[in-house]
């Protein structure tokens, strides 16, 4: 009846240092409704057994000279990362966090921004190229969202900029975007005068030949 | 349509394949060798029995039913008949009976898969990374909302109305018929995007009264059942919708 | 210049399986501003060194038989509790974990897994029956998200699994189910020779009424 393995399993998965007495009332089983029977041989672990057995493992981490340490803080235990490591993990949050948007998912965005809401088909008639797989990131990324149906032949999806979008790049609202007033007179201006650019509408959608599985 | 899309249906089998399967693992028969006359008896006795039992029978377990008849009354022809009419079959379409067989040969491969898959589940279940696997506490703690009736939200609605009818005097209306099931499932993925979206946001860009409808409904929907939650920090504040806790 | 520690010190530390790409990245250094001169002597670390570090890692782990191991997940590395601890740390996280999936929802499951993208009609064509309520919480548990639009007549929206999908069932990557070629390439021969049967799909006509018990 060995402890050890467990009591480093407990401090391994926990989610906040734990004290001799919290992980003997793991053992005890305590608040259990329907206690597993295979687990019911420890009832009797005392606290200083416990106590001994993390001991133990303070003692192999440092012998194998293992990356990570059993720590005591605040009255418990808990395996923490060694401190040697720290500039390495600051750079792995960095890593973590989302990359940068390609430029081709800023355009993207960009046109959304400006003209929203706007399906697929309008975005790449002002692209000139099929906006499949930048779509899909921006939608990932919760930079867009989809607002609604056009209300042309077939309802295509219509796609927004999100509350994120503007807190990605620190806008106030969408008025915030620089000379979006001059670009909506331009286009207001382009409707009236001229027919409408045939392009936008039109292409009928060549059937979208999707990118198999995921993106990453 | 909420109506269809929500009816219960019979549990034991999965479906009229499931149902098929089982029968031929019954009776120990080869996949591509079904005796159609006597699995075709069984599962009308089967058909019965759910009856009996006042069991919903969902419309594909009837039109299952259709297709074993139909290959049955086939194979009862005469042998010169039955020569014609594979001819024809080879012309036009599938013999009946192969394009069954070949349904119910991958239906059994994905079902095998989906055992798999149960198993993995549960092994999974026994293992843990660190913390847990919730999240490490990032202190941008969310403020309590209070939970809000259906009232508000259909004060929301109207609301949502009204400024349609405005919108609506200066667009063209398009006749369009929005389905439930589509809104369902955009909001379920703009809140499995963002987490939380504001009520009025949902409507925001509706193009006609038949697609807030429809949103609308959808709304309700979801949170009849459980998947989503309206709430609202303050009364008659905005009101805000989140996906229910798992 | 040994990286065995470091990747055990980030491994240890991450919340999500790392790729050894990302774990390339926190060597490389890529994204950071003022990148840290003590960190600069590993910028030519090999993804094949990484990958060889992880593979002591796991080594490791099982010769000192500790309570965790180096599993591969989601195109990832994370070390995670052994499964013989599952019932100690149920009892000690006091989870909840999401519900098991039903049959049905495992089934339609399988069949996005191999078949993606697909739609919502394909995969009733293949279980004979509605998949609209199943479907639903697959993409509401997150297992399943949509990724596109087919080319089909009315645009059908194509759906595909995720990353948590891989999570939930502790695969390594798609290849990482059950014959998954020959159940791939059984679709593309369909494909090419004969159309797509439309059985389940569209049930011709109102189920007729059934003829009353079984008839010789």
């Amino acid at each position: 009846m060995n402890i050890k393995p467990i009591i480093e399993a407990l401090l391994f998965a926990a989610r906040k240092p734990l004290s001799p007495k919290e992980l003997r009332a793991v053992f005890t089983g305590g608040g259990d409704e329907k206690p597993d029977p295979a687990l019911a041989g420890y009832k009797r672990v005392k606290e200083a057994e416990i106590a001994g057995a993390i001991e133990e493992l303070k003692v192999d981490y440092i012998n194998d000279d293992r990356s990570f340490m059993v720590a005591e803080v605040a009255g418990g235990f808990q395996i923490v990362s060694k401190p040697d490591f720290g500039p390495w993990l600051k750079r792995l949050l960095n890593v973590d966090r989302p990359q940068r948007l390609s430029p081709s998912a800023l355009e993207t965005l960009a046109i959304i921004a400006y003209r929203q809401p706007i399906t697929r088909n309008e975005m790449e008639a002002v692209r000139g190229v099929n906006v499949d797989g930048v779509l899909r990131t921006l939608l990932e990324r919760g930079l867009v969202k989809i607002t609604g149906r056009s209300g042309l032949p077939g309802k295509p999806i219509q796609y927004g900029t999100t509350q994120a979008f503007l807190e990605h790049f620190g806008l106030r609202d969408l008025e915030d975007l620089p000379a979006i007033e001059e670009l909506r007179r331009l286009e207001a201006k382009k409707q009236q005068a001229v027919p409408p650019p045939a392009p936008a509408a039109e292409p009928p959608a060549p059937p979208t030949p999707l990118p198999s599985g995921g993106n990453p | 349509m909420v109506e269809n899309d929500y009816k219960v249906r019979l549990e034991i089998f999965e479906g009229p394949l499931d149902l098929l399967l089982y029968l031929i693992k019954k009776t120990e028969v080869d996949i591509y060798d079904i005796p159609i006359e006597k699995v075709t008896k069984q599962y009308l006795e089967y058909l019965q029995l759910m009856r009996m039992l006042n069991l919903d029978i969902a419309g594909e377990f009837l039109v299952m039913a259709a297709t074993l008849m139909l290959i049955k009354s086939r194979m009862l022809l005469p042998a010169e008949e039955r020569a014609e009419q594979q001819a024809r079959d080879e012309t036009e379409e599938e013999e009946p009976r192969w394009a069954l067989i070949r349904q119910l040969v991958e239906y059994k491969k994905f079902k095998d898969v989906a055992a798999h898959l149960g198993k993995r589940e549960l092994m999974q279940e026994q293992v843990f990374p660190r913390h847990g696997g919730g999240e490490i506490e990032t202190g941008s703690a969310e403020l309590p909302l209070g939970d809000i009736s259906i009232f508000d939200l259909i004060n929301a609605f109207n609301e949502t109305l009204k400024r349609a009818a405005r919108r609506e005097n200066l667009r063209e209306i398009f006749e369009e018929t929005f389905s439930v099931s589509d809104k369902l499932e955009e909001i379920l993925w703009t809140l499995s995007e963002k987490g939380a979206v504001r009520f009025h946001d949902l409507f925001a860009h509706a193009a006609s009264r038949g697609e807030i409808v429809a949103t609308f409904l959808a709304l309700l929907e979801l949170i009849r059942l459980k998947q989503i939650r309206a709430r609202q920090r303050v009364h008659f504040g905005e009101i805000e919708i989140v996906k229910a806790a798992a």
